[in-house]
């Protein structure tokens, strides 16, 4: 069987349990691939793991890949199974913030290494600094939990629909107690989970190949995931998940973002992600080739 | 205490043995002895006789095992926190990291003297010892015998009334030996201090002392007290006296019984 | 090429020498690097070689005028190799490494032959020792600078020292910025309290035998708790500002200090200790007089580890929830942006503050213990 | 033994304070949280009842003492030991990697003093740098070491226990230059007379008189190899270790989950310096040290 | 060298100065010596006036700042390096972590001698000093002269042809020095050592020397040769002739003119 190494961007949790459905349902087995899949963590830059050679392919945000791209690390997004963003911004409600109108002056939770483009792009278009003066707000480095918001630290932090999200119910907040801003309700939102792999692999045909078998046993693991959300749940839990109530209510939710996709990017989000970038200097000119529809196109015939 | 005179030190039956890996050592047995106030005593014995041991004792450092002891009709510990007496080691025990002047400055300090005090005694001891000039330097910039010269200024600088001294001038030249021979002398006639003296120079101790103690050793226990019939105002050339050789003589026959292989 | 320079007239004076005219001879037969690699023509070698023979050959005179020669003949030779380089990154041929290599030999051959010399006047003195711990790092750099161009290394996995350097001259404002926040306020802060704390914990447990015995295993179990486990914590309790990284930082400090500060105060002689005995004096001042100069050694290992603990402490620490401003939110935001040349920046700054910091400290470490015999010399 | 039970009063009296003041905390920093959940439920308990729900929250901001020994007494002895959420279990991962990487740096530290003190040129180029690498802050070149080391095709425990050597060396490094150097003069002395070659001067003096800078630095080292096997955990996929627990933990803001893991981390600490203490003393014994 | 007797020593116009923070230290000017094979040497001088500084010249301890020194018509380095010498410094400088055993094992060690070779060797120096019983005691736990009479047998088992040794005798009782002093003429004599040997006895200086060479300070140098008359054997009652009291009385004339505060 052909060898395929996957780098995820996160740890081992139902955000990628399309991945492990397919290694065991056995559908990579069948296209004839034998997959490792390598879990991240906080600190592990997916990009750099594919330029030092350490995985095939990767799991990554498009902000961060175009970002790799254009420091030398020809990263190409060869499928999207995630169609819309999983990332919001909450407040109480008994809070200072009520709408968008309310954030000026105040304390806003947010993530770094790479999943801060859609904040800041979303700031720019409402005109507000983010330096911490008075007429801009102010911005935490948010670590992952949610605890910002329970010390009071912050008036609004992240969170992802599927993770973060739960946890603040958890700690006791109901739903209707929290204002919530959705990036993509908002259409704010930039490609999340995509799948990316280096243009001059993808070159060599048999790579190609390899990868077209790669992506449609892949979605056919979302696929089976999104149709049986506690077993794929329970997957996850195997391959070394956290929680398994929180796995099943994530899985809940990432099914909602994946939300019956094929695999195929959707060339006008990919656009204004690309713009929100460039908007930000975040990269400095238009991508070209930053992505690929031949290796969906083949994947899903 | 014996009465009138009061006893300065006063053991009895006191007795030290020392705990070793290889078994016990006892370093003195049996030791009764009784310095009146203003007595000269000098300790003179084979080397490893308990000499130091027993100063040690006297000086609160080491517990006895047997026996007791009293110090100015106190525990050893009392007179000790009374700072009833200055201590001169076998060995200079300088602090590396003071000048000369201060490391005779330690005692002064912790006794809590004024400056200006402190100043006046350590101008004065260091001239006494002939130091003077090497007040800025170092411990380990001074030879042998001028490290063993500071560490006797900084016991008289501390001027207590009971004065334990262990070899003093055993690193110094027959000549400043003479010379502070003669100055200790001086000091403890004016002073009225009391003085133990631990020495292996036989005309040294017949020279200053009231009384010879002759240690020896295997175990550790005085094997010969010796009272001294010399006036207390001794020239040096008393030392061709036959009087003074009398004594002498007869210190150097107790010496040579304690030691195993004279015999 | 030989023809050119007699090899055989050539006598090296040291192994280094030998082994680089080995390295030489095994870059001709290799191929030059005109025929393999862009960037180089026949002059640019011929120099190179020149200047490498150069060397060699002139490591037999006095030492001041040898080390001159090898410096000029090593640096010259690698500026020439690293200057070809440029534009035609990723090209270089196994000749390029060997007559690197050949250079850092004579460097090397160079540091050793200043590190023998035994200069009579003081301003001499403090050059050698500022240039010789130079040339070696310049050495890291220089073959870090070749790796990483020479073999085309992905600039996000490990960037040029030269990208970093001007990284770091272009971001002097921010650099700046990070380094008010991280070491100006958290570290300083934290390293004093928490090796002050340590300090006092030691003494307190000297003081109080109770204290000894029971303070003491509860102090072990401090120094590992785990940065990680530690950041999130201290976030949640002092704030997500430079206040939680100052407790970070005290808690690593913590025990360090306090192991050292014990091991030295029993490190004062019994004959020490006797005297002050005899002169019946107070804890207190047998402690300032005696048993902290005697521990002062210690004392000080403590403070020169925490000088670079310190440092690791708070920019960890920023790892967790932080203000937009710091070099470890830097470091870990930059990470994620794949500007990996700022993260080398912040390095390379933190670097430079922790030596500074570690200097500093040594200093003072020298004039307090001068009496030490590892100070006297030995 | 007698030390031992010496020890045992001071040490639970010292730890009995330490919860005490524990709990004190719990309930104070507790306490705002669960005025916000109380209000939003519209109920004002008493007060002996509010200090309870302080004690009882299931993600606390610090826990209670007793629910740290629960969940420390579950997954320490109601797990199966080669159960991934047993703390035995993970304890022993994070410990193997700690001893190795142990073991690697006092080497590493030790070699680096020695080549210190007896090369000039050494002294005088290398010392400047170490202390430059020290200054980088391990957590973030880690992952890229580890990146470079699996394109090499090292794997598992090492680069872990590459960490821990990393952070390890330094403390023995700093206190064995010292501890080399620390011979009185007149001993130096005495082997010039004797012509002893350096690696005779090396075995006979230096090394015995640098043993009390040895065994604190060793201290010092084993809890920094801890901490950076803890670390060294995260980058390298964080899958079983105090550091993964950890992780685990702070991913969903287990309080309890996070301080147990610390407790276990810390137990293991206590225990690996005594060790060095045990073996430190035994050492000094050996060598004839005089009792204080 | 001086010829036909080789020069052990040969020293022309040297001299030392410390540098320390205040000031620089004259230890040694213009020293002019020369020791032929088998002399038996004393150096006698105020304290102070460089005689540690001298031996430790000839033992390339320390580096001389002006003039010249060969020793065994080599320099001290080459000398020390051939291990020429045995040393017995002024104070015991014994390991604490080995016992007197192992201490006195430690040059044989380093000379790479089989064990039965140490074994022998230790036992015989010990029995010399009189230390035998006290083999496996750390030196904390023996008295100072003990642990004086240790760092003598080190030096003696060590058994080099050149013998320096700094006021080895300093901290032993009369009765014991005496043995000691017989033994060392007794070793000498049938070894046919070159000794250089600093003391401030008089007697004992008189009594073991070829020569006595007499130092003052401030800068330390040689003040007075004393070449001593007295025959090869030496019985201790030699001590009363009017030959050895004549050399004596010279020997302390010289040393009182080296005294600033005897004039
Ligand atoms: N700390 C100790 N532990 C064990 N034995 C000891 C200790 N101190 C002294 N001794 C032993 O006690 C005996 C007496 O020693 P002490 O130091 O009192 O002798 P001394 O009369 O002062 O001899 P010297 O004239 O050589 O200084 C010796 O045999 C010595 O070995
Ligand atoms: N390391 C040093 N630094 C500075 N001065 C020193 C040093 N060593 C010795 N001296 C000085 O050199 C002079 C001679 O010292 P030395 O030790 O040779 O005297 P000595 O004749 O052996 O005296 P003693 O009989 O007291 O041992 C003294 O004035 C001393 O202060
Ligand atoms: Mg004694
Ligand atoms: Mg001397």
């Amino acid at each position: 069987a052909d060898k395929v190494t996957l780098q995820l961007k996160w740890v081992t949790q139902a955000q990628f349990a399309g991945y492990y459905v397919a290694k065991d349902k056995g559908f990579y087995e069948a296209e004839g691939l034998d997959v490792e899949i390598k879990p991240g963590g906080p600190d592990i830059a997916p990009e750099q793991v594919i330029a030092g050679g350490g995985a095939d392919v990767i799991v990554d945000w498009m902000g961060g890949a175009l970002a790799a791209r254009e420091k030398g690390v020809p990263l190409v997004n060869i499928a999207q199974p995630f169609k819309k963003a999983g990332m919001q911004l909450v407040c109480p409600k008994d809070g200072p913030v009520k709408t968008e109108a309310d954030f000026k002056g105040h304390t806003l939770g947010v993530w770094f290494f790479g999943n801060e483009y859609p904040f800041y792009a979303w700031m720019n278009k409402l005109g507000l600094k983010t330096d911490g003066g008075p007429d801009g707000v102010t911005v935490l480095k948010q670590s992952f939990d949610v605890q910002p918001l329970i010390q009071k630290q912050a008036d609004c932090i992240s969170v992802m629909t599927y993770n973060e999200y739960w946890q603040l119910i958890d700690a006791g907040y109901k739903p209707e107690e929290l204002i919530v801003f959705n990036y993509s309700a908002m259409g704010n939102d930039l490609l999340e989970d995509g799948l990316y792999a280096l243009e001059d692999k993808l070159k060599d045909p048999a790579f190609e190949d390899k990868m077209v078998r790669f992506v449609r046993a892949s979605m056919k693991g979302w696929k089976y995931a999104v149709d049986n959300s506690d077993e794929a749940a329970g997957i996850v839990m195997d391959n070394g998940g956290q929680d398994e109530n929180h796995q099943k209510r994530m899985m809940g939710e990432v099914a909602k973002l994946i939300d019956n996709a094929d695999g195929k990017l959707d060339p006008a989000t990919y656009a204004r992600t690309a713009k929100a970038l460039l908007d930000q200097k975040i990269i400095t000119k238009e991508p070209t080739g930053a992505y690929t529809t031949a290796i969906t196109d083949k994947a899903i015939k | 205490m014996t009465g009138q005179s009061p006893a300065v030190v006063s053991a009895s039956k006191l007795g030290l043995t020392f705990q070793t890996s290889d078994g016990p050592v006892q370093a003195l047995s049996n030791v009764d002895l009784t310095i009146g106030k203003g007595e000269f005593v000098s300790f003179i014995g084979p080397s490893g006789c308990g000499k130091t041991t027993l100063l040690r004792v006297i000086a609160d450092l080491e517990k006895p095992t047997s026996g007791s002891i009293s110090v100015n009709g106190v525990t050893p510990e009392q007179a000790r926190e009374n700072r009833a007496y200055g201590y001169v080691f076998q060995a200079a025990a300088l602090y590396p990291w003071r000048t000369i002047e201060r490391n005779v400055a330690l005692p002064l300090e912790i006794m809590g003297l004024s400056k200006a005090e402190q100043a006046a005694r350590i101008k004065r001891t260091l001239d006494l010892v002939n130091l003077s000039g090497f007040e800025q330097k170092y411990p380990w910039q001074l030879s042998g015998g001028m490290q063993q010269r500071a560490s006797i200024a900084r016991a008289l600088a501390f001027d207590a009334d009971l004065l334990l001294m262990d070899e003093p001038f055993g690193a110094l030249d027959e000549i400043v030996r003479d010379h502070l021979n003669e100055q200790l002398l001086e000091l403890w006639d004016r002073t009225n201090k009391t003085i133990c003296f631990v020495t292996h120079s036989i005309p040294e101790a017949v020279y200053l002392s009231t009384r010879i103690i002759v240690m020896s050793p295997r175990p550790g226990r005085v094997s010969d007290v010796i009272e001294s019939t010399l006036p207390k105002k001794r020239p040096l050339d008393i030392r061709e006296t036959p009087e003074f050789l009398a004594i002498a003589a007869r210190v150097r026959d107790g010496l040579r019984a304690g030691h195993s292989y004279e015999d | 090429m030989s023809d050119l320079f007699s090899l055989s007239s050539i006598t090296p004076r040291s192994w280094q020498g030998y082994a680089a005219l080995a390295l030489l001879a095994g870059a001709l037969f290799s191929g030059l690097l005109v025929t393999a690699t862009p960037g180089y023509d026949i002059a640019t070698v011929a120099l190179i070689f020149i200047l490498l023979l150069f060397a060699i050959q002139m490591d037999q005179f006095p030492p001041a005028i040898a080390a001159t020669c090898l410096f000029l003949g090593a640096h010259g030779a690698a500026w020439l190799l690293l200057a070809g380089i440029t534009g035609n990154e990723g090209t270089a041929r196994a000749s390029f490494y060997l007559l690197l290599a050949a250079a850092w030999l004579l460097a090397w051959r160079c540091v050793t032959v200043l590190s023998a010399l035994r200069p009579t006047s003081r301003w001499a003195a403090t050059a050698l020792r500022l240039i010789i711990p130079a040339i070696f790092g310049a050495w890291i750099l220089i073959i870090w600078e070749a790796v990483t161009r020479g073999a085309g290394i992905p600039f996000i996995l490990l960037p040029p020292p030269s990208a970093i350097g001007v990284r770091i001259a272009n971001s002097l404002p921010v650099l700046a910025a990070d380094v008010r926040q991280t070491i100006f306020k958290a570290v300083i802060f934290g390293y004093v309290v928490g090796s002050g704390a340590g300090f006092l914990a030691a003494i307190a447990a000297d003081r109080v035998p109770f204290l000894r015995r029971g303070l003491l295993p509860i102090g072990n179990m401090v120094s590992a708790l785990p940065i990680i486990g530690v950041a999130p914590i201290m976030v949640m309790w002092f704030g997500f500002d430079w206040q939680s990284k100052a407790a970070v930082v005290i808690i690593m400090t913590f025990f360090p200090m306090l192991v050292n500060t014990v091991a030295g105060l029993a490190a004062s002689g019994h004959m020490e200790r006797d005297l002050m005995r005899t002169y019946a004096s107070s804890y207190w001042q047998t402690l300032f007089k005696l048993r902290l100069p005697a521990a002062a050694p210690f004392i000080f290992n403590a403070l020169k580890i925490n000088s670079t603990l310190a440092l690791i402490g708070a920019i960890v620490a920023e790892f967790f929830g932080t203000p937009v401003v710091g070099m470890g939110f830097r470091i870990s935001t930059e990470v994620g942006r794949m500007n990996i040349d700022m993260v080398w920046a912040e390095i390379a700054v933190a670097a430079l503050a922790g030596s500074v910091f570690y200097g500093v400290v040594a200093l003072f470490e020298r004039a307090v213990t001068f009496w030490h015999p590892s100070v006297r010399g030995g | 033994m007698d030390s031992f039970r010496d020890n045992i009063v001071p040490v639970t009296s010292i730890l009995a304070g330490v919860v005490v003041v524990w709990y004190v905390f719990a309930v104070i920093l507790n306490a705002p949280f669960q005025r916000d959940l109380d209000r939003r439920a519209g109920e004002t308990p008493g007060i002996v009842e509010f200090i309870g729900k302080t004690m009882a929250q299931p993600k606390p901001t610090l826990p209670a003492p007793h629910q740290v020994a629960v969940n420390f007494f579950e997954n320490t002895f109601l797990r199966k030991v080669t159960s991934n959420r047993s703390l035995v279990y993970n304890a022993w991962v994070t410990l193997s990697s700690t001893l190795l990487g142990f073991a690697f740096g006092t080497a590493l530290g030790i070699l680096i003093a020695v080549g210190i003190v007896h090369v000039a040129t050494l002294d005088r180029s290398l010392m400047p740098w170490i202390i430059a690498s020290q200054t980088i802050p391990i957590l973030a070149v880690a992952p890229m070491i580890i990146v470079v080391l699996a394109a090499i095709g090292v794997t598992g425990l090492i680069p872990k226990a590459l960490i821990s050597t990393y952070l390890s060396f330094f403390p023995v490094a700093v206190g064995m230059v010292k501890g080399l150097r620390s011979p009185e003069l007149t001993h130096l002395d005495l082997m010039h007379t004797y012509n002893a070659s350096p690696s005779q001067t090396f075995w006979k003096l230096r090394v015995p008189a640098s043993v009390p800078f040895l065994f604190t630095s060793m201290k010092v080292a084993v809890a920094a190899s801890l901490v950076g096997a803890i670390v060294g955990e995260l980058p390298t996929g964080a899958v079983a270790g105090i550091g993964a627990k950890l992780l685990a933990g702070a991913y969903y803001s287990q309080t309890i989950d996070i301080w147990s893991a610390l407790v276990a981390g810390s137990v293991v600490a206590a225990l690996l310096v005594m060790v060095v203490g045990i073996a430190g003393r035994l050492v000094d014994r050996a060598m004839g040290g005089r009792p204080a």
